[in-house]
């Protein structure tokens, strides 16, 4: 796997809190275009995964690096947003007191700096753009609605309708379909692909349904590190997979 | 006031006692009276020998006084006695405190232990004059009347109106000097206690006219402690004399041995007074306890900083509940720890007008009422206010400001603007010495009390059903309510618990500061650095953030200065949040966020 | 793109607003000055000092809403920078006096004379021009408000370690300005002022001036922060507020939002402080009382947080009220005062203009939901606000979590 | 300046003589002025009581001028720009003639030029550091040379003391106080080393460090004394320090300028007898005078056990002051009062007569006092005649040229004798 053709590439990465090793020599990459989808029992570090690619927790050791030279490890949440890495977490969260449009009009890919936004207008080009988001997410009635008042898919759609404002190259989706109903579930995958025709995508998901839907290569985390890799059917072959979600 | 004068007015002694058959006669009546007099005051019960010690005492003091009885040279009658000394404590009303001073040394120079209790008196300002014919008497007042007594005989001699007796002054210098005289009055005193009493006026009083009486007294003494502050007494003496360099000398080596800073305090004048080896000797001295004051001092600096560190840690720990665990920013807090306080006045005041004897147990009384009203109080606020505001933590900042004005005002109405006296019991009172270090008693107990509190309060959240509930409920409110727990219930006690334990602290807090209605705003800010230092919602982090942030200001308190101490603290703070944004002991994982 | 700034900070509401503070900028001083003393419609020079300190009081009151109702800042420091701004003109002042000062030195103040101290300090060098002393209300606390929320937004300390450390710092700087050693005036402060710019401090037309400049500052700063918070910036302001991390995963660099409207803040408290020195006469380190901060977020509270009318509503409401309670109850105010707290915070939630412009946008909100109901199948729990009013402040007090500000739980 | 100063001088009596006047058709307003709330309240609301009382006791004689006097109390809540606040208020809206209050010096600082501008009255009760003199303002309190030299002068006198503490809370009052002590020492051939001076905040509670200082400072052989200008509120954790830490009257003793009976009132000083006190007055006064205040005091207040202390007297003295001075004057004019008013004597309670001087600071004896176990003060040493205030200390760089006389022609604050000109020392 070369490191200089990748989208994401990590190698050897280790962090641990307080003694505990929440993520033990993980190495992973993922190729431009790419949707992987990453499953894993409850605390097997998904979550810190994406803390550590985000900037929001730094490795002890390891590498992590975007589009081949980039090395994140060393930059902020915010720069490493800047780069093209856009996340959603696993708990919706939008701006509750914003409207749906002003949540999408600030992710809008813009200069990020105060007085940049202390003096910006909204152009039509950027009106434009939330209106085809509204479209896509399907939330073009609600846009003057307070984020707050959503019901908890939609806010799910519309904070990755946030991430696709911020045009990044790479998402990281955790736990889309927490919590949504049969059917919105089966819209979101659709919405995935959707975004995966020009986007890197990083599903983490719970849901095996939702996991299969989607039909993409699948990780299997444990306890820090990969376990298995491979097509859906090939990892739930694997006998410590099986191990793993059943217990030992 | 030369030893044969002393000798020679012993004999009055012995015929006293004889008059009145035994010294033991007449103790119980005596006695009573000496107990109204001074109840504070343990050491007293020297002016009659005391049958406490058992029969071996009695003999004890018996055989003193037929000792002094055999040395006597002449005889005086009883009545000649009080007649002969009576107009000598007469005198004692006269004129200013220069003439009072003449009367004391003529007493003094009596040598008769019989006009002790009358410097007693006059030192303590017990004693009085009668305007109309200047008889001069103990006077304890009752009512609006004083109980006289007579000074000698301890014979009561009824009663007196307010107007009828005048007070006779006594000043600072006066009482020096009474110490001085009582000192060789009972330098041989049969109570040990007396005796050493008496060495350390001595000592104080530092007079080459004692040094033979000192003599005397030392050969005849039986216990080492009594002897070795005889010794130190004779040494502070003898350098203050003319004798010769080898007693100066020997002097010098008993006070350097002594090496407090009393002795520092003779060594330093010996120095500057003498010349020569004795001289060089006190030099050496001088610098020898100050080197070992010096390291004794970073002791007593830790300590200081410790009790100070106790002080608010008492004061932020029920904070550290409230605002810690349930995340309320309760500006009232330092009402509830003045309440508490309150509260230990109000007792204190039934125990004085109703059961004066229980005086020393008041804290013990104040403290479950202090946590009861405090806690109920406490309940009140959270159900009435709080509970309404769970989930907006910001407005329980104004709400409980609001409520903190109410508590101020209506303590302010009901008890008065002003200080009200809360005393401290015996046991609060005083100090004792390690090595160098001075240890006061309060502030002994206030540590080892915080201490308790803090280790009480661990236990109960820890190990009790309703620390384990109040836990389940700060970390996941719906949670446990699904699982059967009264999560309202909770909260209130909760409240209640912290509220409750700043009114214990107030109990605490009454001994060593005002009792005011402005004493909880006193303490309010430096709780809420201590709890934030520490780390919220982390007992722990709150006792190590006290006793670090106690410490570190008493560390910069002798060079900086206190106002300037107190400023560094507060940097230091602002700077290690930079460093640990979330206090000295985090909350660890994704459950605080507030 | 200027213009579009300040086009942006005018609607309606600040329409309305700004005119009334016109009115009252133009109505009071000339109550007091043209109207006779005789005249029913004359107003007294105590009423004119006492709006034009509610004036400052409320400029002081909108900093704090600035950063707190805005970005979710609560200070509890404010005070230190009006005291600053406070200090920097009481300086100016004390210069002015000159030799008319009771030891009729002309250099050094009073109190240094007093003190032996033989030669001016050399922070008090300059202060003697106005608008070096001008320049220092605005940048004194501005520099302090700058280096202290450098360090402390790029160490991301926030909530109540933040509140807490503003408070550990005015209370540093109240014990620094007690001290006499500072150059100061200790616990005096300064006072005993004769001129400004000239002008006799006393007079009836510099109070009536003052008061006015009070009040233009007051439109002034509104305006400013009217702009701010109603452009981008200020939605990234409440974004911060709201849900700080996502707003740092969208590629927002947070700690330079809250520096930038945390030192515009302290600035405008600065000039606050400034006003009001001369109008009260008098300036010493009790003005950094930390009970003081406390006080002026519970004007912001009382008013409503969040709405920028709100807070200099609730200023100019509750120093009224203690204005009244003070002189009709002296024994018991307390108790009123405190009352009031309590019940604004348990019935009016939002404060004042929060709860009005709630009920006036529910009112509105009915009339258009009657007509498109339908649709989402769910019914606005709360009804749409003002974007800057915080959502968490909407849903029913029980049985949510503990956590205030809805932050994400990564 | 001037001419527009006189011009505001005129507009603001007449402002006061009509709102007075239309108010005095059927009382005579006293404004008092003290706070009730915040940290001063635990001193000033006493004094609050007592001008009531005062007031009370006016208005059973047949009242002032034949008309009644009536109180308006406001509340300042220890805020001191609240002070200049209140005081307008009191003058210009409540139209009040005098005024009795503030506590602290920065309460009176700050409320001076309110008293200048709509010129009015005020009087001021508590021993201060001197350095003043306002034609507006009669200060009853003590001034330095009232009370801290004779007390430095006894301790050294009768206690032969050669070795001082001067510790203080780090305000104007101590500071001026203790320089003027510094240098009156000094000049009694004390030397530098054997003064220590040390300051602390306000409210200051831990006292650890500080007493074993003073232990320390105290055990280099030579008699050692503190005298303390610890402000109120500190006085009592500082005592109870003292108390524990075994520091006796006979070894150390400690002089208060601050502490009076009321401070006292909240300590047990059975530890603490034979510390001293100076003061001009005592509860514990012997005369007739003072039985009677005090007995009418309790019953006012209702409580027994109530102290009185040495600003009450001071009140008690201005306001009889006042009360004379306006029926010299037939009026309640405040310029008609200010000229009246210097030469004015009252009997104080102490057993003599307290005079208004032309300095507007008033004569006093001077008590010091010892601590009793019973919480009152004993006089053992008294000056023995009266002590006239002295505005401006002798012992100060920059106003021992000074002095105040507000008679005409004079009529000036800071009279400088060196150059023959009112202002300061200044050109």
């Amino acid at each position: 796997m070369a490191r200089s053709t990748s989208q994401l590439y990590l190698d050897g990465v280790s962090v641990s809190f307080d003694g505990f090793k929440a993520i033990n020599d993980l190495s992973l990459t993922i190729d431009p275009g790419e949707m992987r989808a990453i499953i894993g029992p409850n605390g097997a570090g998904k979550t810190t995964m994406m803390d550590i690619i985000t900037g929001k927790t730094r490795p002890d050791t390891g590498e992590v690096f975007f589009n081949g030279v980039i090395d994140l490890t060393g930059e902020d949440e915010a720069s490493i947003a800047e780069l093209g890495i856009g996340r959603k977490f696993q708990k919706p969260t939008v701006f509750e007191s914003h409207t749906v449009w002003d949540n999408l009009e600030l992710s809008l890919k813009a200069p990020r700096g105060p007085f940049a936004t202390l003096f910006h207008v909204v152009t039509g080009a950027e009106k434009k753009r939330i209106e085809e988001l509204l479209e896509l997410i399907r939330l073009g009635e609600k846009r003057d609605e307070l984020a707050a008042n959503l019901s908890h898919g939609q806010k799910q759609w519309l904070e990755i309708g946030m991430l696709l404002a911020q045009d990044p190259k790479l998402l990281l989706v955790d736990e889309p379909a927490a919590g949504m109903t049969d059917a919105e579930t089966a819209e979101t995958a659709e919405l995935l692909k959707e975004i995966a025709k020009d986007h890197s995508v990083v599903v983490v998901e719970h849901d095996m349904d939702f996991v299969r839907s989607l039909g993409v290569k699948v990780t299997v985390l444990h306890e820090g590190s990969v376990l298995a890799e491979g097509s859906l059917d090939h990892v739930s072959a694997d006998e410590r997979v099986v191990e793993v979600y059943l217990g030992r | 006031m030369r030893d044969g004068q002393l000798m020679g007015a012993r004999p009055v002694f012995f015929p006293v006692a004889k008059n009145r058959r035994s010294p033991v006669a007449h103790l119980p009546e005596r006695n009573l009276i000496l107990r109204d007099a001074e109840t504070a005051d343990p050491q007293d019960d020297w002016r009659i020998p005391s049958n406490r010690g058992g029969p071996m005492s009695f003999l004890k003091s018996f055989l003193v006084l037929l000792c002094l009885a055999v040395l006597s040279i002449g005889s005086v009658s009883a009545q000649d006695s009080s007649e002969a000394l009576r107009p000598l404590v007469n005198e004692l009303a006269k004129g200013k405190f220069d003439e009072t001073q003449r009367q004391v040394e003529a007493l003094k120079a009596t040598g008769d232990p019989t006009v002790a209790p009358a410097l007693e008196a006059l030192s303590a300002g017990d004693l009085y004059f009668r305007k109309s014919d200047g008889m001069v008497f103990i006077a304890q007042r009752e009512g609006k009347s004083y109980n006289l007594t007579d000074p000698l005989t301890g014979e009561a001699a009824g009663t007196a109106g307010r107007r009828e007796v005048k007070k006779i002054k006594v000043n600072n210098r006066l009482r020096r000097v009474i110490r001085a005289a009582l000192g060789s009055l009972t330098l041989q005193a049969p109570d040990p206690a007396v005796r050493m009493t008496a060495a350390e006026a001595i000592f104080k009083a530092q007079d080459p006219e004692k040094i033979e009486a000192l003599d005397e007294a030392l050969a005849a003494e039986t216990d080492d402690n009594v002897r070795t502050v005889m010794e130190q007494a004779r040494a502070a003496a003898v350098l203050n004399s003319d004798l010769d360099e080898s007693e100066k000398l020997e002097a010098v080596q008993t006070l350097s041995d002594m090496g407090n800073r009393d002795a520092l305090s003779l060594l330093i004048a010996a120095q500057s007074a003498s010349a020569g080896a004795v001289q060089e000797a006190a030099a050496n001295a001088v610098a020898k306890i100050e080197k070992s004051i010096a390291t004794w001092d970073a002791a007593q600096n830790i300590w200081y900083g410790l009790s100070l560190g106790s002080v608010l840690l008492l004061a932020a720990i029920g904070l550290a509940i409230t605002f810690g665990v349930m995340g309320v920013i309760n500006m009232a807090h330092g009402e509830m720890v003045m309440i508490g306080a309150y509260v230990t006045f109000v007792v204190q005041e039934l125990i004085r007008t109703s059961a004066p004897g229980l005086f020393d147990y008041s804290l013990f009384i104040a403290l479950p009422l202090a946590f009861a009203t405090s806690g109920l109080i406490g309940i009140g606020i959270e159900r009435g206010v709080i509970r309404w505001l769970y989930g907006r933590p910001l407005e329980t900042l104004l709400a409980t400001w609001g409520i903190s004005l109410i508590l101020q005002q209506a303590v302010r109405s009901i008890f008065g603007p002003t200080n009200r006296e809360v005393g401290n019991p015996d046991w609060m009172s005083g100090a004792f010495e390690i090595g160098q270090m001075t240890v006061t008693y309060n502030r002994m107990w206030i540590i080892l009390f915080a201490l308790l509190v803090f280790a009480g309060l661990i236990l109960v959240l820890k190990k009790t059903p309703f620390g384990l509930y109040t836990r389940a409920v700060t970390q996941n409110r719906r949670m446990a309510a699904s699982m059967g727990i009264r999560t309202p219930w909770i909260d209130a006690l909760t409240f209640g618990l912290g509220s409750g334990i700043a009114g214990i602290a107030g109990v605490a807090l009454s001994q060593i500061d005002n009792v005011s209605p402005n004493l909880g705003q006193g303490y309010i800010i430096d709780s809420f650095m201590v709890v934030v230092f520490g780390g919220v919602g982390n007992l722990w982090g709150t006792l190590v953030g006290a006793m670090t942030l106690g410490v570190v200001n008493k560390f910069l308190e002798p060079y900086a200065g206190a106002v300037l101490a107190k400023i560094l603290v507060l940097v230091f703070i602002i700077l290690f949040i930079q460093k640990r944004p979330r206090g000295l002991f985090a909350l660890k994982g994704r459950a605080v966020e507030a | 793109m200027m213009t579009s700034f300040l086009f942006r900070a005018m609607d309606a509401r600040a329409g309305i607003f700004l005119a009334l503070l016109t009115a009252v900028i133009l109505l009071v001083p000339a109550g007091n000055l043209l109207v006779p003393e005789d005249s029913p419609f004359h107003v007294p020079t105590y009423t004119v000092a006492l709006m034009g300190k509610y004036l400052t009081y409320a400029l002081l009151a909108l900093s704090v809403d600035l950063v707190w109702g805005f970005c979710g800042i609560l200070s509890l420091g404010h005070a230190a920078f009006f005291a600053l701004g406070g200090y920097a003109m009481g300086m100016y002042l004390m210069r002015q006096i000159g030799s008319r000062g009771v030891y009729g030195d002309p250099i050094l103040p009073d109190f240094m004379v007093f003190l032996n101290w033989d030669a001016l300090p050399w922070f008090w060098y300059g202060f003697d021009m106005f608008w070096f002393a001008a320049l220092m209300v605005v940048l004194v606390p501005g520099a302090l408000a700058f280096i202290f929320g450098w360090f402390a937004f790029r160490s991301r300390v926030t909530g109540v370690y933040l509140s807490i450390i503003t408070q550990a710092l005015t209370y540093a700087l109240l014990l620094a300005f007690f001290r006499n050693d500072m150059g100061f005036g200790g616990n005096n402060g300064l006072t005993d002022f004769k001129d400004i710019l000239g002008f006799d401090i006393q007079a009836n037309t510099t109070r009536a001036a003052l008061f006015a400049a009070s009040g233009i500052a007051l439109g002034l700063c509104y305006f400013i922060c009217r702009a701010i918070t109603r452009s981008k910036l200020g939605k990234v302001l409440v974004a911060v507020r709201d849900a700080e991390s996502r707003t740092r995963f969208l590629g927002y660099r947070v700690e330079h939002y809250k520096l930038f409207v945390w030192t515009i803040s302290a600035m405008m408290a600065g000039i606050a402080g400034a006003l009001y020195v001369p109008q009260v006469g008098i300036i010493n380190p009790g003005e950094f009382a930390p009970a003081n901060s406390i006080e002026v977020v519970i004007w912001v509270a009382v008013g409503g947080r969040g709405t920028l009318v709100g807070a200099v509503l609730g200023a100019v409401l509750v120093n009224f009220a203690k204005t009244w309670f003070t002189a009709v109850l002296p024994d018991v105010w307390l108790f009123a005062l405190g009352g009031l707290f309590v019940v604004v915070t348990l019935f009016l939630p939002k404060g004042i203009v929060g709860t009005v412009s709630q009920g006036w946008t529910a009112l509105k909100q009915r009339k258009v939901s009657a007509s498109a109901e339908s649709g989402s199948g769910t019914p606005p729990t709360a009804p749409p606000q003002s974007p800057a009013a915080p959502a968490n402040l909407a849903g029913p007090g029980k049985g949510k979590p503990l956590s205030s500000e809805p932050q994400p739980a990564e | 300046m001037t001419k527009t100063f006189k011009q505001l001088m005129l507009g603001g009596l007449m402002a006061s003589t009509m709102i007075g006047g239309a108010a005095a058709e059927e009382t005579i307003k006293v404004g008092i002025l003290h706070s009730l709330s915040g940290t001063m309240a635990i001193s000033e609301t006493t004094l609050k009581d007592a001008m009531l009382m005062l007031i009370e006791e006016q208005n059973k004689k047949g009242g002032l001028l034949g008309k009644k006097l009536e109180a308006v109390v406001v509340d300042p809540a220890s805020d001191w720009p609240l002070f200049a606040e209140k005081a307008r208020e009191l003058i210009e809206v409540n139209g009040v003639d005098a005024v009795f209050g503030c506590w602290t010096s920065v309460s009176r600082k700050s409320v001076l030029p309110v008293f200048e501008e709509l010129n009015s009255l005020l009087f001021y009760p508590v021993q201060y550091e001197g350095e003043e003199s306002q034609r507006n303002v009669f200060y009853t309190g003590a001034a330095p040379n009232q009370q801290a030299i004779p007390a430095v002068d006894y301790l050294m006198n009768e206690e032969g003391v050669e070795r001082w503490v001067l510790a203080g809370t780090d305000y104007v009052y101590p500071r001026t106080t203790n320089k003027i002590l510094e240098a009156y020492l000094k000049s009694k051939g004390v030397a530098e080393e054997d003064i220590m001076i040390n300051y602390t905040p306000f409210g200051h509670s831990d006292w650890q460090t500080i007493v074993s200082d003073i232990k320390a400072f105290g055990s280099a052989g030579k008699k050692t004394a503190v005298v303390s200008t610890i402000n109120g509120d500190a006085n009592v954790p500082f005592y109870k320090e003292l108390g524990n830490a075994g520091i006796k009257a006979e070894d150390i003793p400690v002089v208060a300028f601050s502490v009076g009976e009321e401070e006292l009132a909240g300590l047990d000083t059975a530890p603490l007898v034979g510390h001293l006190a100076a003061w001009n007055y005592f509860q514990s006064a012997d005369t007739d005078a003072n039985a009677e205040f005090i007995e009418t005091w309790q019953a006012f207040v209702g409580d027994e056990e109530r102290v009185t202390n040495d600003p009450m007297e001071a009140h008690y003295i201005g306001f009889n002051m006042w009360v004379e001075a306006v029926n010299k004057a037939g009026t309640t004019d405040p310029d008609a009062v200010i000229d009246a008013i210097v030469g004015v004597s009252v009997p104080n309670l102490t057993g003599g007569y307290s005079a208004m001087m032309p300095n507007h600071h008033i004569t006093k004896p001077v008590l010091i006092g010892e601590i009793q176990d019973d919480g009152q003060f004993e006089t053992v040493w008294e000056t023995s005649g009266l002590v006239v205030g002295d505005a401006w200390s002798d012992y100060l760089e920059g106003s021992k040229d000074l002095i105040a006389d507000w008679r005409a022609p004079l009529s000036c604050g800071n009279f400088n004798t060196v150059t023959g000109k009112c202002g300061g020392s200044g050109s």
